[in-house]
C-alpha cells in the first residue's frame, strides 16, 4: 500500500519529458519532487506562474509569488508571470498537457467530484472545472477509499459534480487503474496489496486483466 | 499631456461607494488584494454589496474583514475555503454565493471589460454551474454560454503605477487585477510606489492606464503569507 | 469653404478633457494638430499604442513604432504599447470615448459606409466596423460631396455599410450636421458658405434651424 | 529543467508545412511581420495556402512576396489595401478573400488559443460581415456570434526570446504577434535576440513560451517602413 509521497511517485513516472503540467493541492503538488532528473517538464499553477520552482529557502519568502494553493514558492529560469485570463487560455486551450488532481469520487464513466458536500462543506471549485473540462490528459490522485473506510471509485458520483467523463486514470494507494468504456480497468496493483483487496474497495464496475502487475516505484 | 488619475488616498479614491453595489477585488487568496481599499470599505461602512472576488479573504484579513461586520450581501467567488466565518454565513443562508470556475470568472470579468457580452466555454458544463444556461456543441464538445461581469467598482492592487494609471504587478500578484481593472465602471488602483509619468517603460505596462480612473499610492502593505512554505537550505 | 484642415481644426473642438479619442486615417489624423494647449487628451492607435505622439524627428524613425496609418510616429510620456486583442478591448468595452473617422457616404439615421466599392476598391473595414460598433460618440469627417460632385449625405447609403444607426454628428467641409430621428440637423455652416449650398449638396433628409451660426474656428 | 524550443534556423522552423494549410502570419502593415519565414515559405513554395494575417503586405514585400507566386489561395485579413497585385487577384476571383473587422480576428485569434469556441461581438451588426452569423440582442444591442480561428502554423516575429520560447516584442511591432502565438498548432517564433535561460525578467514577458513550439534567431531583418513621417525640427 502506498503513502501520499508513493502515489506521488508513481503520477511522477505518468510526465513525459516536454510536457507542462498543472498539479492540483494536496497529493499533485508532490509529484514536483518526484520528476526524474533530466526530464525537461515545466509546471504550471493556475494563478498565474509557469515554471514553478520548489520552496524558497527559508527567509526568502515573497508574499508576491505563491502557487494556486497559497504557499510561498520560487520561480525557476525561464519561468514567467501572466494574470488568471492568460493562465486559463493555456488551459483551456490545451496547452497545458497533463492535470493531475485530487478527487473525493470518481465514477466509472470518468466523471469526478471534488469540490462541494452539499450542506456541510463548500469550499468552491477553484480552477478544477476548468482544468477537467479541458485537459487532454487528466489523472487523479487520491486515496482508494474516503476515512469512513468506503470506496471513492463508483457506479456513479453521489456528489454534486465538477466534470463529466473527462478523468482517464487514477492513481490511489491501492492500484493505477484506466477509465474506459464506463469501467475501472486495473492496471497496476501497489506493492504488496493484492487483487482481492483492490476488488472489495472499489464499487464500480472493475476489469481485471488476467495479469496485474506489481507497480515498479 | 496624459489624463492624471492621480488622487490623494483611499478616502478620495472610495468617494461615491454606495450601499448595495457591485464590487470587483483583485487577488489570490492575500496575495495582490487591495489592502487598502477594503481596510477603508469596512472604515464606510457601505452594507449590502456584492463582490466578485476570487476569493473571501481569511477570518481576519482581506475580504473576511467585510465579512465579519456583514457589509457583503453576495459573494461571486470560485474558492472560498480557509474562511469560517464565510462558510457559516453561507451554510445559514445570510450570505448569497455564486461559485463560478475560476477561469471562467477571469474570462467572464474580461469580457465586461472587452465589450464581449457572452461567451462558450467547456467549463462547467455537466455540473451545478451549467444550471439554466445554455448548452451548445462546437467541435462536438458542449460547452455552456457565459456572460460578462462588470462592477460599479474594481478595486486593484498594483505594484507601480504612475500618474495616468498604468500598472505594473509584480510576480503572482498579477493574479485577476488586469480583467478586473478593465471591467470597473471606476476602476480604483492602489500602488506599492506611485511614479512620475514617464518613469514606467511603455513596454512593460501589463495594465494600460485607459481603464484606470483612480490611482492612489497605498499605505502599511501588510501582504501577509497565507502559507508560509519553505525548503531547508541544502 | 474648409480645407481639410479645417474640417479637422473644426471636430478639434469636439474633444473634451480628459478624453480618450481615436483617430481614423486621413482627415481625422490631422485633428491631433489642432487640440488646444491646456486639454489633457490622449490618443489611441488600434494597432497597439495609447499616448500617440507626433511625427518623429528625421532620423530618428522607428519602424516598430507606427499608427494605424502606417505612419511612423512617437510615443509620449505615460505612452504604453499593447496588443491588437487589448486594444479593441478598449474599443469594444467602451473606454474610447470619441472616435473620429472618415467616410464616403452616411445615411440620415447614422449609417456609414467607407470599406468597399464592389468590383472596384476593396481596400477592408480594418478596425472601422469594432469603432463604429462600440463608440458612444463617433463623429465623421468628410467631404460634403464626392469627386464627381454628388453628396455623401444620402438618404440611405448605396455602398457596402460599415455600421449602422452609429453616427452622431458629421462635420464637413461646409456644415456641422447632427443625426438624429433619421435626419440630418444642420447645427454650423462652414465660414462663408450658405445654407442653399449646404441643402444643395444634402441628400438626405436635412433641418433646418431658424437661425444657422457660422462655425467659430 | 525548462522545456528547449530552439532550432537551428529558418529551414527547420518550417519543417513540415504543407500544400493547403492554415497560416496565421503576425504583423501590422510592414510592422512585426515574420520575415524569415516569409522567405523560407515562398522559396519552400508551399501552395494553396490559407493565410491569416491582417494585412497582405505591399507588392513586393512581405505576404505580397507569396501573393505574387500565387501561393496563397485565400486570406483572410481585415485591411488588403497597398497591394496592386492583391486587388487584381481577389477582383480577378483567383484569390478568395474573407475581409472581416479587425478587432474581432484579433479576438477570433486569441479564442482559438484560448478555447473559446464562439464569442459575441457587436462588430459588423448590420453589414456584409454579419451575413449568415446568429444574430443576438444583449443589453438592447444586436450582436454577432463569431467563431474562433486556429492554424496550423503560426508565424511570429518578436524582438527578445528565450530558449525556452518566451517572447517580448517591441513597441508597436506587437499586435497580432501574441494572439497568434496562442492559436497555432505549431507557432513558430522568430527573434531580433535570442538570449539564455533566465536572461529574462519573468515579470516583463508578453508572450509565456508555453505557446511557442519553435523558436529562432532571424537574420538579416529589413524592417521597412511604409509611410515614412517625420516632423520638423523646431
Amino acid at each position: 500500500m502506498l503513502d501520499k509521497n508513493g502515489i506521488a511517485r508513481r503520477i511522477a513516472q505518468e510526465v513525459q519529458n516536454g510536457q507542462y503540467v498543472n498539479l492540483g493541492i494536496g497529493i499533485p503538488t508532490l509529484v514536483a519532487n518526484h520528476i526524474p532528473e533530466g526530464l525537461d517538464v515545466e509546471f504550471q499553477s493556475e494563478n498565474g506562474i509557469l515554471g514553478m520552482g520548489p520552496f524558497p529557502i527559508e527567509g526568502t519568502e515573497d508574499a508576491d509569488l505563491i502557487n494556486a494553493g497559497k504557499q510561498t514558492i520560487t520561480a525557476l529560469p525561464g519561468a514567467v508571470f501572466f494574470d488568471s485570463a492568460t493562465s486559463f487560455a493555456m488551459i483551456r486551450g490545451q496547452h497545458v498537457q497533463l492535470t493531475v488532481l485530487g478527487a473525493m469520487e470518481v465514477s466509472a464513466n470518468g466523471d469526478i467530484a471534488n469540490w462541494k458536500i452539499p450542506g456541510k462543506m463548500v469550499k468552491g471549485m477553484g480552477g478544477a472545472m476548468d482544468l477537467v473540462a479541458s485537459a487532454e490528459n487528466i489523472v487523479v490522485a487520491m486515496m482508494h477509499t474516503n476515512r469512513a473506510g468506503e470506496s471513492k471509485l463508483l457506479p456513479t458520483c453521489s456528489l454534486p459534480l465538477t466534470g463529466v467523463g473527462c478523468v482517464k486514470r487514477v492513481v490511489t494507494n491501492l492500484a493505477v487503474l484506466d477509465i474506459k468504456n464506463g469501467a475501472f480497468h486495473l492496471v497496476e496493483r501497489a506493492p504488496g496489496v493484492t487483487v482481492e483487496e483492490i476488488v472489495n474497495a472499489t464499487d464500480g464496475a472493475l476489469i481485471l486483466p488476467e495479469v496485474v502487475p506489481e507497480m515498479s516505484l | 499631456m496624459a489624463i492624471s488619475k492621480e488622487i490623494k488616498g483611499v478616502d478620495e479614491a472610495c468617494k461615491d461607494v454606495k450601499d448595495g453595489m457591485t464590487f470587483m477585488l483583485g487577488g489570490f487568496g492575500l496575495c495582490g488584494i487591495p489592502e487598502n481599499c477594503i481596510e477603508e470599505l469596512v472604515r464606510l461602512g457601505v452594507k449590502d454589496v456584492t463582490c466578485i472576488s476570487n476569493n473571501a479573504g481569511v477570518d481576519n484579513f482581506g475580504l473576511g474583514k467585510l465579512l465579519k461586520k456583514s457589509q457583503i450581501r453576495k459573494m461571486i467567488s470560485s474558492y472560498v475555503g480557509e474562511n469560517e466565518e464565510f462558510e457559516r454565513q453561507m451554510l445559514s443562508g445570510e450570505l448569497e454565493v455564486d461559485l463560478i470556475p475560476q477561469g471562467s470568472l477571469a474570462e467572464r470579468c474580461r469580457a465586461g471589460g472587452a465589450g464581449i457580452p457572452a461567451f462558450y466555454t467547456p467549463a462547467g458544463y455537466g455540473t451545478e454551474v451549467a444550471a439554466g444556461k445554455e448548452v451548445r456543441e462546437f467541435n462536438g464538445k458542449p460547452h455552456i454560454l457565459e456572460s460578462a461581469l462588470t462592477a460599479d467598482f474594481a478595486f486593484v492592487k498594483a505594484w507601480k503605477g504612475d500618474t495616468s494609471g498604468n500598472l505594473i504587478y509584480k510576480a503572482t500578484s498579477r493574479n485577476f487585477n488586469p480583467m478586473m481593472a478593465m471591467a470597473g465602471k471606476i476602476t480604483v488602483a492602489e500602488v506599492e510606489e506611485l511614479v512620475p509619468l514617464g518613469s514606467l517603460d511603455p513596454n512593460e505596462i501589463h495594465t494600460p492606464g485607459i481603464f484606470v480612473q483612480r490611482i492612489f499610492q497605498g499605505r502599511s502593505y501588510e501582504k501577509r503569507i497565507e502559507q508560509r512554505t519553505v525548503s531547508q537550505n541544502k
